[in-house]
């Protein structure tokens, strides 16, 4: 048990500060200019797919040195590490692990140096939750597949260049299988693919439904075998999603809420002399420690060479429980003004968004309760 | 001893269900908060004309005499269907007027807001969520006859569609001084800055005074008597807000079963498993429970004065936190799409992030029931 | 929507009260020569079996005078309306529904009279929250039937003269049905039954297990028809269960936490002026509102003879999660106290029988999702 | 950076865990808490002669030198069996010996507490539930080279069987007159006084001094190094009670887990509804996470102390609500036979009972999170 970091390490931690002191654009979310500039940056020092191989053109970072870079970039509240967001976390390890050489030649250079921008067509309508079951197809014709079928909650698609697909290649007629599930890499402008977009409560428009109809996709932006979609998958999902970055996101809610409770009253007398808004905030560190330190456990996981275990799971619990207290407690504390528009009025209508994505909380407690408890199947 | 409505309040329930239904369904909803006006003015005539508007004003006034029990009926029905209208302002207005005002200044504002002609809000506040008579700052100077006006009231419910506002304000050190007066929506002076609401079948301004004004004879009540008819219209607003919870609460649940039994997952309708039915349950008990504290308090309103606080604060105590949950959970159940804009389930989560500040949230209900309990 | 008295009611209200303040032990729990001092008190009054018409001896109490006696009881901490809880609460009324006139006869004196201690044979192993599904087996051989199997959770069948019991009697192999459900009446000293004690958690003995080897009853023994015996209990249940005594109770818990609060410190400060005590106290007292009101709308049912509806579900789930959160409190106030021996410890473990009791929290939201609000079943 | 246990570790783990299964199972358990000592003399011994006792207690007095990531691992296998023993009280006594004690006196008690001839306990606060250096209030008087103490400590754990008690008082006014002394268990004037306990594996009692003479060679440390002694040991002892919290919890679940599977209810093992699989669920991850925060207590106090204060309060602030939920849900996810004296998962809920106000509740040590975080 060791939860120091080397003097290697900590030098490191010293050179994100230094960077981000020198190159933090003074917001999280610049304006398109700032935000290329500071992946200029990025890419300069090969923080942008910084764990991925040299030979690929990757940083080579550590599996600590990346922990520690996102915790500063996140502390920091710098913007993110480029903006190809799925690009980075699916597209880009999954390549590097399945795809042909002239795949990664043709992909990954873009990736690295901060010009794509990748969707992902996973869910689908009836099958949010179950991923085996879906029901796009691609049939082959020749050296070309044919896909036909609908995506949705497909994040940035309107905006994305391709995306990242998973279809079903196989003729047996059962569908509720992930033998048949297979990759394919699609550029969003071929013919047949149409993208609808879907409003959020708070009326943003980030996801889509994409509609395909005899789109043809060449054989050679198939990733990985016929069938093997499902492993390329969930292969890129293991090593990214330790829950740090989400637990360091909420380090800064909790800091912002404080603020908020320092300039707030409660029953005419300051918020923070309120006991139960006192010990609800330092309930949220406890829990947000607890989501930190799972995160680290997972890592030890990665570091071992460990299957990762059920800290996904458990963190995205957490998380989910923690985003709604927070909430309540930040419309509290505004009162009267939380019936207005604003930030922490838009963070307690977007949280759910989050807290679905990827498994809502009864999928999380199905999947603790049925993979590891060994209880039933429902 | 008898906890149920009666055949005419039954009947009453039927009609504005009816009507609203008939005339204002949720896409009619979605329509009008994208209007200036975020109502419909035919509508709110056609409420006047079948008598909606005075329920509570005595007949001789032009309205039905009716009580709150009544009242909460009609609430009921305007919550379930997120009806978007100054309706709640206008009627808290009104119970002012009828309560301190006097037999003159009855007859000159009451028939005008039962026919539809008025609308009505109340500014009582400049100390935000401090919901009682110290949340009351703004002192008036005294210019001859008239007292003059300068300060601002945020969080002014339907200021900005108030054709008369029931402003409270001080004239001196004392709550013995405090004061209640209409004042005209367009009196110079007076400015209102609407502010966007989270949940837009509601709206919100800040008043703002500036020399604003008021004459002797819009000074409401006899001296010393504005300080309890404050408390006394702080309970009402509560009692009124909960009473659209309710309607409010038990549609985002029946949405949420609706939704529950079509979903299939996994080869089943969501609705068979127990954490979705359980969470469903969860919702029935707490809004059965409100029922029952807010159909009390409306009682306590019409028939038993002394007992309204309590009631009142146990009914927005429970109700805040409940609704809360409602909402939360009404979206979470709803899986993906209860994040969208396309399904109805996001408007009753931003109702209940309305409802549960307004008139005072849990916290501040739980202090006053603790209080008045001598704990 | 009327919560008022009328004068004659106020009037009987003012009558239990003046009779309280003169027959009331000074406790809640009198030895046995004061509790049958205090039984003959009522029994003069008529107050046990009050609500039952005086055709058969009972008090002819209407559903408010009894709602007013019970509650004034309950406020004034007076003992119990009589012992025979289980016979006054089941068997009484079913007697006098479905009863031939000799059984009304036999045992309704004893019941109004105070004499009686009858238990309750519903709950089987494996068959808890299942009453449908029982298996306890009656034989008809001539005029007698043969009883043969085993209850479990019998409260005082250590102590009762009689037990009030469910079996089945049909002949069908398919178990699962209420149609062959009957009703008998059989003394607890017959041959063949054997009762073993089950000792609570807190090492109390009140429920028992009872064992019916070949077991003797009469025909005559047998309330209402063979197969009727859902109907016959289910009768009795539906007038008993408005929930009001339940919620008085919690009334005066609430008044003794309030005074464990008066008396409590918290971080060095009186427990009372900590926000976040006073508002879980102020919590419990609106939720004990809510059952309180909970139960006048039963009443308000009853007293228009419709069908009783699920106030009852609605109060035992509001209740469980009262019981937990006030025991913690105590406990909480408490402190290293509460790690000793005492009231409050008791009732936090005790609680968990009277949540269980009669349907666990699950069972209850089953029954409001399946029956109320027609969700599928599982 | 590294998040697990080492080899060692796992194999102290196994080695604790099938002592503990051989010579303690639950009906051992049982047995002993109803002997007047409640627990076994003989498996005290044997633990000492294993060097159980002394993991804590550097080499040179006997012990085996290591650290509390491998203490806590012990105590995660004596909270998962109940184990009644003094084995925390001793621990905690024999810290503080070590913590500020002279050589003679590490000499002189240490390596008895490590073979096991002696049991020892804390005497600390007499001003019950402020786990602090203001809980102590006894002050001492003065006779010649002696204090005398008058007084009592209530809620003093295994009082009853402890050979030495490390007595917390005051010698005058100032925390730097705070003082430490070992005071033997059958010293003249001090009486005990035992309490019964809800989780009778655990033994309190109330210490009485009457005219107690403490000699100065048995004053702990030098002037002014008691007060944050105190302050070390408390925490000490909140993790302690920790990680026996996760060995406990942990059980709870295993005992839940495994009803939930072989009890049929309408056909089906109950483990298969939402309604008891997700309660489950949440057990899992509220231990797991708990664990986090205990380990990495536990590292703190290893290796950096100044982390110490904060992550003992997030570890046993998590912890006390998180076992609080697991006891109550346990008990009931078994329904009627949770309810039982025959089934153990009671006796899980009664040790949770005992373990959330030890060392400070969950409001104490939330209060504390937020002083030490400057809000």
């Amino acid at each position: 048990m060791d939860f120091d970091f080397t003097p290697e390490e900590e030098a490191f931690r010293d050179e994100v500060r230094r960077f981000v002191a020198e190159n933090h654009p003074g917001t999280e979310t610049p304006d398109p200019g700032a935000m290329k500039k500071w992946c200029e940056k990025l890419v300069e020092r090969r923080w942008i797919g910084f764990s991925w191989p040299t030979e690929v053109g990757g940083g080579g970072g550590t599996v600590l040195q990346q922990f520690i870079l996102k915790e500063e970039m996140s502390a920091a509240r710098a913007p993110s590490l480029g903006f190809d967001f799925m690009g980075l976390t699916w597209v880009g390890p999954a390549l590097i692990r399945w795809g042909t050489d002239q795949q990664k030649r043709r992909f990954l250079p873009d990736l690295l140096n901060a010009r794509s921008l990748w969707c992902t067509g996973y869910s689908e309508p009836d099958h949010g939750s179950d991923l085996g079951s879906l029901q796009c197809r691609a049939v082959r014709e020749g050296d070309e597949y044919v896909v036909n079928g609908q995506k949705i909650w497909t994040t940035l698609a309107h905006r994305a260049k391709w995306i990242f697909m998973l279809v079903r290649c196989d003729t047996d007629s059962s569908p509720s299988k992930v033998r048949g599930i297979t990759c394919l890499l699609i550029p969003m402008d071929s013919p047949g693919i149409e993208v609808q977009p879907i409003v959020s409560l708070t009326g943003v428009h980030s996801f889509n439904q994409v509609f395909f109809k005899d789109v043809k996709v060449p054989v050679g932006n198939r990733l990985g075998e016929e069938g093997q979609g499902w492993r390329v998958v969930m292969g890129a999902l293991a090593h990214e999603r330790s829950g740090i970055s989400e637990a360091t996101e909420k380090v800064r809610h909790l800091e912002d809420l404080i603020e908020l409770a320092r300039g707030s009253r409660k029953n005419g007398r300051p918020a923070l002399e309120d006991a139960s808004v006192r010990r609800k905030l330092a309930s949220f560190q406890a829990r947000i420690s607890a989501m930190r330190l799972n995160g680290v456990r997972h890592l030890t996981r990665q570091l071992r060479g460990e299957a990762p275990s059920t800290e996904t799971s458990i963190n995205k619990l957490l998380r989910g429980s923690i985003e709604i207290e927070m909430s309540e407690l930040a419309l509290g504390l505004q009162g009267s003004e939380g019936q207005c528009e604003g930030d922490w009025q838009a963070r307690s209508l977007n949280f759910h968004g989050t807290v679905i994505g990827g498994g809502s909380p009864n999928i999380q407690r199905n999947i603790i309760a049925e993979r590891i408890l060994g209880l039933p199947k429902d | 001893m008898n906890f149920g409505f009666s055949e005419e309040q039954e009947l009453l329930r039927q009609q504005v269900r009816k009507l609203l239904d008939e005339q204002c369904p949720m896409n009619e909803v979605r329509r009008l908060i994208e209007t200036p006006e975020g109502y419909s003015r035919e509508l709110w005539k056609q409420l006047a004309e079948l008598g909606f508007l005075g329920l509570l004003i005595p007949e001789e006034y032009g309205g039905a005499g009716l009580g709150w029990v009544d009242q909460v009926v009609m609430f009921e029905e305007t919550g379930r269907t997120l009806f978007p209208s100054p309706l709640i302002s206008t009627l808290l207005a009104a119970s002012v007027i009828g309560d301190i005002g006097s037999e003159e200044q009855r007859r000159r504002w009451l028939p005008v807001i039962a026919d539809g002609s008025r609308i009505g809000s109340l500014a009582l506040l400049d100390q935000a969520d401090v919901w009682s008579t110290e949340g009351v700052r703004l002192t008036a100077r005294r210019r001859g006859d008239t007292f003059v006006l300068d300060g601002e009231k945020p969080f002014v419910v339907d200021a900005n569609r108030a054709d008369l506002l029931v402003v409270a304000f001080r004239t001196g050190g004392d709550d013995a001084d405090l004061a209640l007066a209409v004042v005209d929506g367009d009196v110079p002076g007076l400015e209102v800055t609407p502010v966007p609401t989270l949940d837009r079948t509601k709206c919100l301004g800040t008043v703002r005074f500036d020399d604003v004004q008021v004459a002797a004879q819009d000074v409401l009540g006899a001296p010393a008597t504005a300080g309890p008819a404050i408390s006394r219209v702080l309970d009402r607003g509560a009692a009124a807000v909960c009473a659209e919870m309710i309607g409010a609460a038990e549609a985002a649940l029946a949405s949420t079963v609706s939704y529950a039994k079509d979903r299939i997952q996994f080869g089943s309708p969501i609705g068979r498993f127990q954490g979705v039915k359980h969470p469903l349950a969860e919702m029935y008990t707490d809004i059965e429970s409100f029922k029952s504290l807010v159909y009390y308090a409306a009682w306590a309103l019409d028939r038993a004065p002394a007992r309204v606080p309590l009631a009142v604060s146990e009914a927005k105590a429970f109700g805040s936190l409940a609704f809360s949950r409602i909402g939360i959970d009404g979206v979470q159940l709803h899986g993906a799409v209860g994040y969208t804009e396309e399904y109805d389930i996001q408007l009753y989560l931003k109702r209940s992030k309305w409802a549960r500040p307004m008139f005072g949230d849990e916290d501040h209900h739980h202090d006053r029931i603790a209080s008045l309990g001598g704990y």
